[in-house]
């Protein structure tokens, strides 16, 4: 974990509300694995908004360039979108767990909701260069105007497929429909799933996961003051059965199997 | 080269080697921000909030942002005193810097039961006691808000200890001045000021608060003017050491409750924004009167010129 | 076209066409912002806090930026009621949206003659009472700090006026809810909250006190956390409506607080940074309605779901 | 008075911590007058720093290209700073007195320390298109660093003399010397002295044209939350003997005739 001040090598509108930003750094693009995040300063001009921005490390390429994928939703997002080329930011990192990687013998699902891609990238990227089995990506989302990073994807080599909700691209509906249908498919050894989007799209992973006993692990975005262990303001509420009544989303997860999150209260 | 400032204050009899402090709540255990620097540099370490027994705290959402501000209403959530002297104090006296305990009870007994248990265990400095919190006894009223009560809790600790016993105020009185006056009376040897301040937030999209609870404590920059000036009150209502704090986030705001009389400062939520915080304004405080040829930190604290 | 929604309130006898109203001490005189809007859209406007005799205010420096939020230190400078009957209200009856004096006295009797003389003047909707100001016959403690100095303010004001009587409490209290519950039974038609937060700010390159009366009011953003909280706990605590302010800038901030339960709210410091703010949340706010098929604000008011 | 919405033209930096903005706007290029000044949103994605900053108007050209020259001083200029041409602000203005200009008989010296020049090149736009007589203007800096705009003022034909305090460029000493000077110069008619700059300057120059009799006008900028008149906070007190006790920059100001001012507590 490091806090390091870097250069904006770009910072890139590339879908409605969605950016891309790059940096180098060989600390951070050296330690970090897929489903790790940043803590993101948003700039020291100003304190409003006061707080570090959580984001998934989205990709490493070129041996140190590290990307960030994002959605401009408030305040925050939106200071983030105005930085340009060179411009400095602060980032901690890599933080949290980091998806627990596939046995040799075991088939990856990945399963992402609207910018929920965003950490599934960087797990596409790192499963797809060991070779060892050919990943399966499921990406779904609102319209075809949200739909970002295709090309990169499949020049990554995975077995992608993608859903709308209103049909403008891929098959009409929602990314689970795509999970169902693969999973009603019995020929094939047991997957693992990784998911990442929002919380009604990770309960119903859950769901599916412990109905047909599978392992899965899903990304969380609870609300963070520090990212550090620091605040205990990430709480999550555990399983019944589970050791402690809260996990801490920063320090337990990002990545949680699915069956030690409480999804009836999430 | 120039001899560096002397930075070092005395608290209550608590010898420091500067006056920054990392406060209750925001800086975990005490060792979690060591990749980002080495909290023996720091004046002190004050822990997270500790009760008798383990704490599993409120449902999320726990935080939520306001301008310039953080709404918490973590719930107090801490392993308990025992499972701290067991499992983090060993780590924590490996650092070169006082470590304080933080206590809080939901009863008189409690605080008084907590300052028995510290008064056995070496390698705890101090005892802050947080006032703020319901009096279960006395229908939830925070003890911090009537002072005999705040004197009671303050009587009860500093009775059961040889320790320096600081008390740490609630913002939400009409008039704090008559609460510093009663813990210091109580044998209070310093105050800090102040505590987060009551405030809640709605998602209008939701129409639900931003906070399981509703409420929380409002801490960060926000409050900053609020609290200097509590602790500008405080500071001529009593004798003992006051500690400042409150949205402090550099040197700067620092130097703002040192010269309005703090002797010394807290750092707490800048924490979260910017780990080094605390090790930045030593390092700034250490600057600041080097340029200002100031010798010792003590020539600037009270300063302020108001004619 | 859908039917506009109904964002009429009734604000103890008083009927508002909209909820939005401008806050004292921020509109000037009323007429000061109409190169910007036709303030006869608003739902009420208040004038500048008045005295029986023209107030110099306090000497320069007599504001300060704060992170999110504004000190001021007016020293409640106004040209005193005479002169406002006068000069400004003829100017004021023009503008189709009540107008509503907000008064403010050294001494009970102040406020009782301010009432009476009002009483007498038409073209004023009804009277807001200041009472955060220093009563000088008790030491300089506010008279909003104490139930029955609260209390007796607003007898001696409802006694004078058939108008009806806003009472803006103070936020520098432990408890709210005595002094709303106070000031209701006193005959108060309605409550505003809040007025500033007391604070204050240093400038350390002087050393000195940003403010020449070095103690200010904080409002802004800052302090929307805290204000909203202590709306929604007035509104449990009495019966009569509640008028919300505190760092409201647009219209979801005005939302939070007729969730929590304001019968309408008011625009402060807002009005500086965007003088249109007042009109853009009634726009912001008729909008929502349409968009969320809300035929009367009513529906909102008190919306929040807390379970 | 209007509030605009403009897209910066150009937003550079032409001198240590000093910038240059232009933005194009009718409305307030043809009504703004030398002396006046503008309130500047610093932009809609945060409200820290909250308020508005004022900015005397520093020029007009082309018809409708309004220029502020600024100083990057703290949080609120240095958001300022951060807009690149085609950002968006909010503007509000005309607002203030503004100069008042002298009799066709009358000469006049224009006086500036800093960034004092900002308000003193339009009115030196606005005298020398007159022509009816050559403007003197001397201005001060602390070093050659902070001179700008020289050749621009050498272009509308001013009769132009420097000072820094270091000597790096012009005579060394402050910019009240040169004014000493020439009032010393007994022969030629009464001048008028417009003066912009910090307050001890302003005072030093407020005092000579008590001493010598003549007409002075000093721009001031008291703190100000609104600049509109409505919060009151921009109070400077009054000269003993006015009617007023205290004057509002916003409002009364910012010009004021230097003997209705009290300089004892400026
Ligand atoms: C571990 C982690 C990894 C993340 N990775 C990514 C990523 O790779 N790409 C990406 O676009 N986003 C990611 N997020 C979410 C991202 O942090 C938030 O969208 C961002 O903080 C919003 O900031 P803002 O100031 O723009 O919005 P705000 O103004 O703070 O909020 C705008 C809206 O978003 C909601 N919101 C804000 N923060 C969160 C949050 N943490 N969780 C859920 N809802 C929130 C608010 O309720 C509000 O409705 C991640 C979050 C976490 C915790
Ligand atoms: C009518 C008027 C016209 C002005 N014209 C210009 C101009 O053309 N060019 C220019 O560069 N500046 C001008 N100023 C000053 C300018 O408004 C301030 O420098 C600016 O607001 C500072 O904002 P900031 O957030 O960067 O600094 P802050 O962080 O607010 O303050 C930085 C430092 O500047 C001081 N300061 C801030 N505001 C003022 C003020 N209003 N008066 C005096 N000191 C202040 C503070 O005390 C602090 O020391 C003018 C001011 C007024 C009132
Ligand atoms: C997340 C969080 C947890 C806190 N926990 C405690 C605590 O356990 N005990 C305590 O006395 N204060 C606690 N506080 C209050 C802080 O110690 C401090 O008094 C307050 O935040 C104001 O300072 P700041 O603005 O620098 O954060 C907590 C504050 C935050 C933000
Ligand atoms: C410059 C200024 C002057 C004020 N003058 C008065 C006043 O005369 N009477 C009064 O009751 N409140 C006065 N107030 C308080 C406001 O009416 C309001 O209660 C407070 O600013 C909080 O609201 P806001 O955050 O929206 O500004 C003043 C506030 C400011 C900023
Ligand atoms: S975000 Fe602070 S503990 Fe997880
Ligand atoms: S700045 Fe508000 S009255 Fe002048």
């Amino acid at each position: 974990m490091v806090e390091e001040t870097v250069a904006l090598k770009s910072n890139q509108q590339i879908g409605t509300n969605i950016w891309l930003m790059e940096f180098r750094s060989t600390l951070l693009a050296s330690h970090a694995k897929p489903g790790q995040f940043l803590m993101v300063h948003l700039g020291e001009r100003t304190k409003d908004p006061l707080l570090r921005r959580p984001f998934s490390i989205h990709g490493i390429q070129d041996g140190d360039k590290v990307m960030i994928l994002y959605n401009v939703v408030g305040a925050g997002t939106s200071l983030l979108s105005a930085l340009k080329e060179h411009d400095i930011i602060s980032v901690i990192g890599p933080l949290g767990n980091g998806f627990t990687l596939p046995r040799p013998s075991e088939k990856a699902i990945l399963v992402g909701g609207g910018t929920g891609l965003a950490p599934l990238f960087f797990l596409a990227q790192v499963l797809q260069k060991d070779q060892r089995n050919t990943v399966t990506l499921f990406l779904g989302f609102p319209t075809s105007q949200e739909v970002v990073r295709i090309q990169q994807l499949k020049d990554l080599g995975v077995n992608l497929s993608l859903t709308t909700e209103d049909g403008s691209l891929g098959i009409k509906g929602v990314v689970t429909d795509l999970l169902d249908q693969r999973l009603s498919n019995k020929g094939t050894t047991k997957p693992v799933i990784y998911a990442c989007g929002p919380p009604p799209m990770l309960k119903t992973v859950a769901q599916k996961a412990t109905t047909l006993s599978l392992r899965s692990y899903v990304s969380l975005e609870g609300y963070m003051a520090c990212g550090l262990g620091i605040c205990l303001g990430c709480a999550v509420k555990a399983a019944h059965g589970e050791t402690k009544p809260y996990y801490y989303v920063c320090q337990d997860g990002p990545v949680f199997p699915s069956g030690m999150i409480d999804w009836e209260v999430l | 080269m120039a001899v560096l400032p002397d930075l070092s204050v005395d608290i209550g009899g608590l010898k420091l080697k500067n006056p920054v402090i990392t406060a209750s709540g925001t800086f975990g255990y005490g060792t979690e921000l060591t990749p980002f620097f080495d909290p023996s540099l720091l004046g002190a370490i004050i822990v997270k909030g500790l009760s008798l027994k383990p704490i599993p705290g409120n449902p999320p959402p726990r935080i939520a942002e306001t301008p310039c501000g953080l709404l918490n209403a973590i719930g107090l959530a801490n392993i308990g005193i025992q499972a701290f002297i067991e499992e983090k104090l060993p780590m924590l006296t490996k650092i070169e810097a006082p470590v304080i305990t933080n206590i809080y009870g939901h009863t008189v007994k409690e605080y008084a039961d907590l300052a028995k248990k510290i008064e056995k265990v070496e390698g705890i400095a101090a005892i802050e006691i947080n006032i703020s919190c319901p009096n279960v006894e006395k229908g939830g009223m925070a003890f911090g808000t009537d002072p005999d009560t705040a004197a009671m809790v303050t009587g009860q600790v500093v009775s059961n200890t040889t320790k320096p016993v600081v008390v740490k105020l609630t913002p939400n009185v009409t008039d704090i001045t008559t609460i510093a006056r009663a813990v210091e009376s109580a044998g209070a040897q310093a105050i800090s000021v102040t505590n987060a301040i009551l405030g809640m937030a709605v998602d209008v999209t939701t129409r639900r608060p931003k906070l399981a609870n509703i409420v929380g404590g409002l801490s960060g920059p926000a409050i900053k003017p609020i609290a200097l000036y509590l602790v500008h009150k405080v500071v001529a209502a009593v004798r003992i050491p006051v500690i400042g704090l409150g949205g402090i986030m550099d040197y700067r705001d620092a130097l703002e409750f040192l010269l309005v009389g703090a002797r010394a400062i807290q750092v707490g939520t800048a924490n979260f924004v910017n780990p080094k915080t605390a090790i930045e304004i030593v390092h700034g405080l250490t600057d600041f009167c080097s340029r200002e040829k100031i010798s010792n930190i003590n020539q600037i604290i009270g300063g302020l010129k108001t004619i």
